[in-house]
């Protein structure tokens, strides 16, 4: 898992100016997505897998990822899976199609969340102003995924890369999650 | 703040992502409409309260989202297992043995 | 009793107070008594003297694990008030006020009653419909409750911040002047002194083991680390212990024993006239005599008996505390304590007889017991003496959580739409 | 030299930099290195503040964070701080510092009248006064003792500055970075373990500052730390925090550190947070926080000039001044010794070294002698001197009878104190620790580690240079081996000089003094003296918790820290019993006082919580939108025209909603997708109302109960396939409704084949209502037949909205004919905006929650959490329609069958209309049957909603009565301060009864 996936998936928003760029640390917000909700049963898994087109990940934390595909585990039955905007109809009726005989639970959640991708030295310190999680690379390895909470707000952290983060909030959480990054990293203006 | 171990992340997390839902195993009756009003006042509100070793229901709620058990003291508020919903309920005193209580 | 006053007072001056007698004795238990008391904190000891005064039954022990006054009542944000929503609540809380406004001269300790008014925020629509109806029913229960608008809450306490521009701005406030602050060990020790003069045994370093019962089922006596004593009747009266306590006599009870956290700043001259209570963004704050600001926090998610919390309740706390009052986020915090308190299902306390002949329980005040310590001793020991509830107490039955018939004071903070 | 008591050279302040401050408006000099507190002695300055009770004159007392007499405020740009120890205040060019607790000024206090009267004053006394008359209590006692409280002035304004937070993890901890902090810092460092080192004060190092005479690896002290330091700091798995409090330590080896980030800096970058709280999960600790020296407890021992020991030692060595020119030192142990001799090697004039033991040892007295200090062996001080400053001191000469005998009078400008020292045990006592009594060192210890932590070197009672080293690096080795599993090959250095003394002495000294005349101090800054603890226990306070608490011994500032010892020596004495049945009083965070604003830090202003907003937030804005707060959510309340209130805008926008068509922003209502073979079955379990029969592409109102019976939620449900629901909730009821069927699905039913997720974000959701709600979106709706029979009322389909795919819901909460249009939030706002232009052609209105709760009060609709409030059942709120007959059981139904819940005389909620239509209820006011009810009479019940109805022009209610639904038609009250209102009994639907207009 690399750098590569943030550029072959989670894009910068073309559109929006960075909220926050500096030597050490950058906060940018990140293109929409399609974002599915997967549950089911380990029976389903494979087949769910091979109809996304990236295989569902069953050791906690963990993410696998294709070619403009990543599932993501979220939880012993449940997975979150990125692909392209585009790709909503294609990939929603072919796990559907793939799975219609077995129990499962695929909702449409892309408008839910909003992300935007940390990177830089000072990620993890300012990743840590709010979260209480040891992001060291032995314990969170790139790759990892999981929810958490930043401050007050429910967020979720996929590590992309050593010093790449990708932070998904709820919609209407994101204003306090992202005002807030860009506070914390203020005094890294500091003289 | 509580250091809690998820068994289904498999991780430790501070306690502020977690939910605590009271004393564990106590299971719903199956029919309702059998039970007698006092049966039905010891499900819905009458608990133990343990001072000392005591199973209690967690979530995760701001993580995997699944409901697990844990083993506290009450007194140090020390964990001694932490298990996923479903598993039986382990024996508190051979824990607590253990523990050095 | 060497009755106190300021001419007793300069007496003792001129023989440079040596001769001041002990306030309560400590005695070794007896071997029965008509009543015995597990839990020598506010209530218990109000107890125990009602029962010496209003009923005259002094053959009675008041049986403590570690020092009277050790538990809540030594460990709480002091604050009194009485706007308690629902009929049966506002009768008893009243019934304590009443107590309150002459308990300094009826224990002859001034316990500083201090009924400097306590104003409780409404920070949202609900908030304030929520208020409204509290300040309603308690006009007609009795109870004295009136309503401010921002400014006039702001000038009723000055350093609160009414600017629209916070996160929840203050939409008004209930405001109940007869509620203020006592000193907390003064009312242990007053009620201690005052039972003590009574006859009354208080027998520190106690701790109760056991409670023993007949072939009848009813009580007989409790075992202790001094041994067992014979006792008619026994009153527990153990806050966050009392379900072990019950469970010694096999009574299951509907309570769970959260810590509830306090803390006081360091002192400064005098900045805060009132108490404002914030139920919404969970905030409590007056200030102490003795000039520090006393600070109520909330209670931790699980059952424990460690009397520490988290600190992450805290910083919550003070979280609101600067939002309402943004020039106390220089002051510093001197120290922070944690407390058990017993919880009912539906926040109100139980102060009743239960199905063991002889055994009463008065427990279940949450975070609000120190309020009610003269109202619920008073009621109580009617209660242990008669074998029958005081009107006040008897919608308090451990039985209406079987019935249904809750007094559900959390209810009204119910969130709307 | 502006500065007479500075040293002519030595210390490790920078003689170059020449700093100028105020105190009390007097202009000084200090250099850079100096504490305010050194600075003001280097100037001569040891009245510094005046005591909490008597007001009597104080100085500096100590050289540390334990001061209890030096406490200033501090002045900087606007902001004012409190209670500051002068011993802990950095200097910095242009500080200002004011005296506290004194009026008019420190010289002269009036104040200082209590300490005439203090004969009245003991321990309680206010216990046992002020109770006559009555009614003096509030109006006379009280406001003059709070007015003679506190000890700084509080904060005026607004802190200008913020507060950092961060999370952080650790091998190992190392709390004080003295000889034993340094070097378990270095061993643990060598493992490779992850490390955090930690002091309070400016500089690492500890007492090492102050060491003069000894030597490490055969270097001076302090340049081992600055070599030591240098080689942790550079490396990276060493996190070193000067000027940071270890002040928590909680469950789970959580520990919280302040660090003070700019408070020195004579002009702080307004970037940088003012403080730092961490947060730290710590594999192990290593507490290294020393020892403090304790006060010895004489008559008169509080006078400025009084210092303790190695204060005096510290002032001289680190920081270069002299407390004195004449300075005699009082002992009952060998350190104080090293002061004298580091003084006289300065060339102070040492008065004499004042020893209560008969025989000090040799060693000592023989340097004594070389430096021709005279020693008074087996002599304690009676009494002081002087008043603003000690002029001299009483000597006494120890009998063996235990009396004292008058041993004259010894003059002097300063006098050094030592009772011996006293392990700092708080943070171990905060770990819930329990220490216990070591009577060989005279001192409580820390016992059993109860949580992953180790107290070394004087921290748990060990001294001496060699011996606290070699302590230091046997705990970093064993925390880093415990912590990681690693070990390494630790390089001990080893020490001369520094060597640990013997001696100490607890509680009051003995005099041949009146003892009922005469104070001598246990707790400083509390006032609280020997006698005071004396008058507790004859009063029957035998617990030391008791004590404390009823002579204030202990609560002071230092939390007990310097006078604990002292006072329970005294108590036990007192008891005659032996120290360890008085009990101890438990160290509770913070060590130290910690500031507000850490523990707020940045949960201020809009992020004291999130503000959680729907697409259509900007134009609500933008058009003059009044907003209320939902649970974490902005709504829009009303929509104010120019001239418009509260009422007149509500009552426009309900005539037009009915008469036209209305726009309703309903996005913040919880939605949770149900998905899965079981979906209908588990609704079926969850909700009163049956759902197995609901046809896809059909909705139905759904009321949620807890098992207790009561009403906790409710909402429509549409199917939108055999194994997929659209649920929606209440706005406040959402996250809790999700919990609640998280829990049963996982806990009670994990069978069933059912999964929830929620979807409030992923749809906004636009409400149109009225009669022209269909001409309304028609043009915009695309794959859908809109008409009445193809697409009835409580009907949901997908189709599109301006080519966005969306559920279309036929469902109404105003009683009209009405939609509610979910599209992908990202098309929100787009949604919005289009609708609000389409609606004006029509003559439509946006409008708000107020407006929405009229609409639906004229129709009966409930609101949950208003007309209910957790004791309301479904029969309560007339709502039995929605109870499945059949069902063998839904979550509640057995709690309904409780007997108070089918007992008569419940609270009903029926309609009220006053008789008098103009008048409006009040939300929350009581009804009773009697039209002039006697206080104390029970109320039948209490309006729920209550509003001005512009469809009938009159005003309605809804309430909760007694037997309710049996009285229509009759008449009850509503008693107001203003008199009683009459109001009769009404169904609870007051418009349009026979529901016509919902089926257009």
């Amino acid at each position: 898992m690399s750098e590569l996936l943030a550029s072959d998936l989670i894009t910068p928003d073309a559109g929006e100016t960075p909220l926050l760029s500096l030597p050490s640390i950058s906060i940018l917000k990140a293109a929409p997505l399609t974002r599915l909700s997967l549950r089911c049963r380990e029976a389903a898994q494979k087949d769910a897998g091979a109809a996304f087109g990236a295989e569902l990940p069953l050791s906690p934390l963990s993410n696998s990822t294709a070619a403009k595909r990543a599932a993501l585990w979220m939880g012993p039955d449940e997975w979150t899976l990125l692909a392209p905007e585009d790709d909503l109809r294609t990939v929603f009726d072919g796990i559907e199609e793939k799975l219609s005989a077995q129990p499962h639970a695929l909702v449409d959640i892309s408008d839910r969340s909003e992300a935007v991708i940390v990177s830089g030295d000072k990620a993890v310190w300012l990743l840590n102003t709010g979260i209480f999680i040891d992001f060291s690379l032995e314990l969170f390895p790139v790759g990892t995924v999981t929810r958490t909470l930043f401050h007050k707000a429910p967020v979720m952290i996929w590590r992309t890369g050593p010093d790449t983060f990708v932070v998904e909030a709820w919609v209407s959480f994101m204003e306090y999650v992202a005002g807030l990054l860009v506070q914390s990293a203020g005094e890294l203006e500091a003289a | 703040m509580l250091l809690i171990y998820c068994p289904y992340c498999q991780v430790e997390r501070a306690e502020t992502e977690f939910a605590c839902r009271g004393e564990a195993h106590i299971a719903r009756p199956a029919d309702p409409s059998q039970t007698t009003d006092e049966e039905w006042v010891e499900f819905l509100y009458m608990r133990d309260n343990t001072k000392g070793i005591a199973a209690e229901r967690w979530r995760h709620i701001h993580g995997c989202g699944r409901f697990f058990n844990a083993v506290r003291d009450t007194v140090s508020d020390n964990f001694l297992k932490f298990y996923k919903a479903g598993e039986p309920k382990p024996d508190l005193e051979a824990l607590a043995k253990e523990a050095g209580k | 009793m060497k009755r106190y006053s300021f001419l007793e007072l300069a007496k003792n001056a001129f023989s440079a107070h040596q001769n001041w007698g002990r306030q309560w004795r400590a005695p070794e238990p007896k071997a029965e008594y008509d009543v015995v008391i597990v839990g020598a904190g506010g209530h218990g000891l109000a107890t125990a003297y009602y029962l010496a005064k209003e009923h005259g039954i002094r053959n009675v022990a008041v049986i403590e694990k570690g020092w009277l006054g050790g538990g809540n009542t030594g460990r709480n944000t002091t604050i009194v008030r009485s706007n308690y929503l629902w009929e049966e609540s506002a009768a008893l809380y009243n019934h304590a006020i009443g107590l309150w406004q002459n308990l300094s001269q009826e224990l002859n300790y001034n316990v500083m009653y201090s009924a400097r008014g306590v104003l409780m925020l409404a920070h949202t629509v609900h908030d304030v419909q929520s208020a409204q109806r509290h300040i309603h029913a308690n006009r007609l229960a009795g109870v004295q409750n009136e309503w401010l608008s921002p400014e006039e809450a702001k000038e009723y306490c000055p350093p609160l911040n009414i600017s629209k521009n916070i996160r929840y701005p203050v939409m008004g406030a209930a405001l109940q002047r007869v509620g203020g602050t006592a000193r907390h060990d003064a009312v242990a020790w007053g009620y201690a002194r005052g039972a003590d003069s009574l006859g009354v045994d208080i027998i520190q370093n106690c701790a109760v083991t056991g409670i023993r019962r007949g072939q009848n089922g009813a009580v007989e006596g409790v075992e202790t680390v001094k041994g067992f004593i014979k006792a008619k009747k026994v009153g527990v009266v153990a806050a966050g212990h009392t379900s072990v306590v019950m469970d010694m006599a096999g009574v299951r009870l509907p309570l769970e024993s959260f810590p509830l956290q306090a803390l006081v700043s360091e002192p400064v001259k005098p900045a805060f006239p009132c108490v404002v209570m914030s139920n919404t963004i969970h905030a409590y704050i007056s200030q102490s005599d003795k000039g520090e600001l006393v600070i109520g926090a909330g209670t931790d998610q699980f059952v424990s008996y460690s009397q520490a919390g988290g600190i992450h309740i805290t910083n919550h706390t003070i979280d609101a505390i600067c939002e309402l009052f943004p020039h106390f986020r220089r002051m510093r915090m001197l120290r922070n304590w944690g407390g058990i308190v017993d919880t009912t299902p539906d926040r109100s306390p139980i102060l009743s007889k239960t199905p063991v002949q002889g055994l009463y329980v008065n427990c279940g005040w949450g975070t609000g017991g120190f309020k009610a310590t003269p109202g619920s001793g008073n009621v109580f020991a009617h209660t242990i003496a008669k074998d029958e509830p005081h009107p006040i107490n008897a919608p308090f039955s451990i039985d209406r959580f079987r019935t249904g018939r809750l007094i559900d004071e959390a209810a009204a903070a119910a969130v709307a739409h | 030299m502006s500065q007479p008591f500075r040293t002519e050279k030595g210390g490790r302040i920078d003689r170059a930099e020449q700093l100028t401050f105020t105190f009390d408006g007097e202009e000084m000099q200090g250099h850079k290195g100096d504490t305010l507190a050194s600075a003001l002695l280097a100037n001569g300055v040891h009245l510094v503040g005046r005591s909490f009770k008597y007001h009597r004159p104080r100085g500096i007392l100590t050289a540390g964070s334990e001061e209890p007499n030096a406490l200033v405020g501090v002045y900087r740009n606007g902001d004012q701080t409190p209670n500051l120890r002068a011993t802990q205040v950095e200097l910095y060019r242009g500080l200002e510092a004011v005296s506290q607790n004194r009026f008019p000024s420190l010289g002269f206090d009036i104040g200082a009248v209590n300490d005439l009267l203090s004969p009245l004053f003991p321990a309680g006394f206010y216990y046992k006064t002020f109770m006559w008359p009555h009614a003096f209590w509030d109006r006379v006692y009280e406001p003059i003792i709070r007015s003679a409280a506190g000890l700084g002035k509080p904060p005026k304004n607004p802190d200008h500055d913020f507060y950092g937070n961060i999370y952080a993890h650790c091998d190992v901890l190392v709390v004080g970075s003295g000889p034993t902090g340094l070097a378990a810092a270095l061993a643990a460092a060598e493992t490779g373990a992850k490390v955090m080192l930690v002091d309070e004060q400016a500089e690492f190092g500890g007492s090492l500052l102050s060491e003069a005479g000894a030597s490490i690896d055969g270097k001076d002290p302090a340049e081992f730390v600055a070599e030591t330091i240098a080689k942790l700091a550079a490396m990276d798995n060493v996190t070193l925090l000067p000027r940071t409090t270890a002040f928590g330590y909680f469950a789970h080896n959580y520990i919280s550190l302040a660090e003070r980030v700019t408070e020195h800096l004579p002009t702080p970058d307004p970037k940088l947070p003012r403080e730092r709280l961490w947060q730290v999960r710590a594999k192990e600790v290593v507490i290294a926080a020393g020892a403090i020296e304790r006060p010895m407890v004489f008559p008169e021992n509080d006078r400025p000039g009084i210092l303790l020991a190695d204060a005096g030692r510290t002032y001289l060595n680190r920081y270069g001044v002299k407390v004195g020119h004449k300075v005699l030192v009082a002992t009952a142990c060998d350190s104080a010794w090293q002061a004298a001799f580091d003084l006289a090697d300065h060339g102070v004039d040492v008065a004499a070294i004042v020893d209560m033991r008969e025989t000090p040892p040799e060693s000592l007295m023989s340097i004594a002698e070389a430096r021709g200090i005279r020693v008074e062996a087996g002599c304690v001080v009676t009494g002081t001197l002087g008043r603003k400053r000690v002029k001299g001191a009483l000597l006494g000469r120890m009998m063996t009878s235990g009396q004292v005998a008058s041993g004259g009078q010894i003059d002097c400008d300063a006098l050094l104190m030592s009772g011996g020292w006293t392990p700092t045990v708080s943070l171990y006592s905060q770990s819930r620790g329990k220490v216990v009594w070591d009577a060989d060192k005279g001192a409580y210890v820390p016992g059993r580690s109860v949580q992953k932590e180790r107290s070394a070197g004087g921290a748990k009672g060990l001294y001496g240079l060699q011996a606290t080293l070699e302590d230091g690096y046997a705990a970093g080795e064993e925390a880093a081996k415990t912590a990681t599993g690693k070990s390494a090959k630790v390089t001990y250095v080893s020490a001369s000089g520094g060597e640990a003394g013997s001696g100490g002495i607890l509680g009051a000294l003995p005099h041949d003094r009146n003892a009922s005349r005469v104070k001598a101090f246990v707790d400083y800054q509390n006032d609280v003296t020997a006698k005071d603890v004396k008058l507790a226990v004859r009063e029957g306070m035998q617990s030391i918790e008791h004590i404390k608490r009823y002579t204030t011994t202990g609560m002071a500032t230092d939390q007990g820290r310097l006078s604990n010892m002292n006072a329970l020596e005294i108590a036990s004495g007192a008891l005659q019993k032996p120290m360890t049945d008085v009990g101890l009083t438990t160290f509770r965070q913070p060590y130290t006082p910690t500031t507000f604003g850490l523990f707020a830090g940045i949960s201020r202003g809009d992020f004291f919580d999130p503000v959680r907003k729907t697409p259509s937030h900007d134009w609500v804005v933008e058009n003059g939108g009044v907003f209320e707060d939902v649970s974490q959510w902005k709504r829009a309340w009303y929509f104010p025209k120019s001239g418009e209130d509260m009422h007149a805008a509500v009552a426009r926008e309900c005539k037009t909603a009915r008469e036209s068509v209305g726009l309703f922003d309903a996005s913040t209502l919880g939605k949770i997708e149900i998905v899965g073979p079981d979906a209908a079955e588990f609704l079926e379990r969850m909700y009163t109302n049956p759902w197995k029969k609901l046809a896809p592409g059909r909705c139905r109102y759904g009321l949620l109960l807890n098992d207790a019976g009561f009403i906790t939620d409710d909402g429509v449900i549409g199917r939108l396939a055999e194994d997929r629901f659209h649920v929606t909730t209440t706005t406040g009821g959402a996250p809790s409704v999700f919990a609640t069927m998280e829990d049963y699905l996982q806990t009670e039913w994990p069978d069933l084949d059912v999964w929830i997720t929620s979807t409030t974000e992923q749809f906004a959701v636009a409400a149109v209502q009225g009669p022209k709600a269909r001409e309304v979106i028609a043009p915009f709706i695309e794959g859908l037949d809109l008409s009445a029979d193809a697409f009835p009322h409580m009907s949901v389909k997908e189709a599109t909205f301006c080519g966005v795919p969306c559920r279309l819901f036929r469902i109404s909460f105003t009683g009209e004919l009405g939609f509610e249009i979910n599209v992908p939030r990202r098309h929100g706002k787009m949604m919005w905006e289009t609708l609000a232009k389409e609606i004006e052609k029509h003559n439509g209105t946006v409008y708000g929650t107020e407006t929405m709760h009229v609409l639906r009060a004229e129709k009966g609709y409930i609101i949950v959490g208003q007309d209910t409030d957790g004791t309301v059942t479904p029969q309560d709120a007339g709502m039995t329609w929605a109870i499945g007959k059949k069902k063998f059981d839904f979550v509640g139904k057995r709690g309904l069958a409780r007997p108070d819940l089918v007992a008569d005389g419940r609270k009903q909620l029926v309609g009220l209309l006053t008789k008098d239509p103009k008048v409006k209820l009040e939300e929350g006011a009581q009804i009773t049957t009697a039209e002039q009810p006697a206080t104390g009479t029970p109320a039948e019940g209490h309006v729920t909603s209550s509003y001005y109805s512009p469809a009938l022009d009159r005003t309605i209610a809804l309430a909760i009565v007694k037997n309710g639904h049996a009285l229509e038609g009759k008449t009850l009250y509503v008693p107001m301060p203003t008199g009683s209102i009459p109001v009769e009994v009404t169904g609870t639907v007051f418009y349009d009864k026979e529901g016509a207009r919902i089926n257009v």
